[in-house]
């Protein structure tokens, strides 16, 4: 796995996952977005010391990307309409995204090529006094008090962007006990070891589903549950 | 003047104001000064369109405004003599940025960052500074804005017309039909495979 | 461009030359600029102004200099357009602009777009004719100016001190505080984008 690419380099996480989709030449489906789940979540366990704003944008597309993942690896996985509507929202998105992308290629090409001048404008100004009854102090005290409080503050998250990253583990839990619930597996022995880190929360649970992948044709098998946590400990858990 | 029996067609008035105008000026301020309406106007600046053709000097117009500049095919020749104030580096962020400005504006800075999955709130403020790109309120929400690409854009890109974008209508539909769910481009049909 | 077999005549390019340097032109410039002897000059200015015969802008010729101007035929209509341009009012953009260059001037184009978060060279071009602001040379950039608060405005305001305006020092800081914020940070950020 290549780890030389700059955060820099991306605009943000549909920028990422474009280029992740491109590189390994797939189209925009659940499919390629499920393959290429791991290697975006790689990507984004970079940006930890990115501000909190910064990062979200990244987590939360990484949720969604969990759930393709986790009904690509386990078809039987019931999703509810929202989690449908966020998969099916995010392909729209990447294909709109690809297709700006591909449109600003001719921008670039045509940006300041083949300039349309204007007049320019004649330096010999003979002004004639002609004030505006509509401006008094009063208005001008109005306006800049008005223009100060809309400059523009740092970082302004959108409160929905924040609550949906703060209920990333939520989300994950409930799935973990969805996935779990016939399988008797604790999650929680899974990610303890990485408490209050959210990107590794993600990786962790990837892991999992991994596992559990391989878990569920030995269940079929036997159909003993204690036996699992026995054959996961076995391959242990993948490093990345 | 309103009497005079010789008077000019209404393009020839149209490319008089303009020309002392030097700036973009608002159509709807045109067709008053004009005594003219809406379609009267858009009737005289397609005349003076055709009379420039193959001039010096051509039309460069939005929805709202127009305004006049040199033939694109000489902007070598002008650039010896003026400077260019807006030909700065756009970067990675501020061409995409444009881009979604040109095939989708005017549109909210909401549905900006939706497409690009990030914050664009100082890009934009970037390119609104740099006069690339015009805010407008918002319609169907007084407290927004929407983006829109400004008559210098489309100068500085040697269009006339925004329609003149490269594949203008196609990318728009494209992008109509994946909102909608359809994909009709090879996109869709390739997933499916 | 100039390899191009599409190359428009010499009259277009004086034509474009002419109504992009919106001054007269001395023959002798011109002739240098379009890399072309004086007769073939000669012969282009008599084509343009075969060209221009029934449109808005016209040829105005001395033995020495040459320019572009509306057509005669159109006088009253752009006294019209002068006057209406003087009464008209400044609109939320002049206002806003007039009341930053109250409070901060002598004050920088760039600064007033920066505070503003948008574009305002054709607002202050309005202003400076209608003689609300004045504009001095930068001290610190030679090729750009300061702009400040007419005589004539303040008079008409009954300012006798810039002091004087309403809650002056705590605006001003306020406004300071912020340029230096984007100088800081923000725009230096995206302005490398």
């Amino acid at each position: 796995m290549s780890f030389t690419i700059k955060t820099q380099s991306f605009e943000g996480p549909l920028d990422l996952l474009l280029d992740l989709i491109e590189k390994r030449k797939l189209f925009i489906s659940d499919i390629s977005l499920a393959k290429v789940t791991d290697d975006f979540i790689m990507h984004v366990k970079q940006f930890e010391h990115l501000p909190m704003g910064e990062s979200a944008h990244f987590i939360l597309i990484a949720s969604t990307l969990l759930l393709i993942k986790s009904k690509s690896l386990l078809p039987e996985l019931a999703l509810s309409e929202e989690e449908q509507t966020d998969i099916s929202d995010l392909e729209t998105r990447l294909k709109i995204f690809k297709r700006i992308k591909e449109a600003s290629i001719g921008i670039q090409n045509l940006f300041g090529k083949q300039i349309i001048f204007g007049r320019s404008q004649s330096r010999i100004i003979s002004p004639v006094f002609a004030p505006s009854p509509e401006f008094t102090l009063e208005k001008a005290l109005f306006l800049l008090t008005d223009l100060i409080n809309r400059f523009p503050k740092q970082e302004t998250l959108p409160k929905h962007v924040v609550r949906k990253v703060i209920s990333l583990e939520e989300m994950i839990s409930t799935l973990t006990t969805r996935i779990t619930s016939h399988l008797k597996m604790s999650f929680k022995e899974f990610t303890k070891e990485h408490k209050g880190n959210r990107v590794n929360v993600i990786v962790s649970f990837l892991a999992m589903l991994e596992l559990m992948k391989k878990g569920i044709l030995e269940v079929s098998q036997e159909t003993h549950f204690g036996e699992i946590q026995m054959e996961t400990k076995e391959v242990g858990v993948p490093r990345y | 003047m309103e009497q005079n029996p010789t008077d000019l067609p209404i393009s020839a008035k149209i490319e008089a104001v303009l020309f002392c105008k030097a700036e973009p000026m608002s159509k709807k301020k045109l067709s008053t000064l004009l005594g003219v309406d809406e379609s009267s106007l858009q009737h005289g600046l397609e005349t003076l369109r055709e009379a420039l053709s193959g001039r010096g000097i051509s039309l460069v117009e939005t929805n709202e405004d127009v305004m006049l500049g040199t033939a694109k095919e000489l902007a070598g020749l002008i650039e010896q003599f003026t400077k260019d104030e807006l030909s700065e580096n756009l970067g990675k962020a501020g061409l995409e940025t444009l881009s979604i400005v040109l095939y989708q504006g005017p549109i909210s800075r909401t549905d900006i960052d939706h497409i690009r999955g990030v914050n664009s709130q100082f890009i934009l403020r970037n390119l609104l500074v740099r006069g690339l790109v015009e805010r407008i309120e918002n319609p169907s929400d007084t407290r927004s804005f929407l983006y829109k690409p400004s008559l210098d854009l489309l100068a500085h890109l040697g269009i006339s017309k925004i329609e003149d974008l490269p594949s203008f209508a196609q990318v728009r539909s494209d992008i109509d039909s994946f909102k909608k769910g359809i994909d009709n481009t090879n996109e869709g049909k390739n997933s499916k495979n």
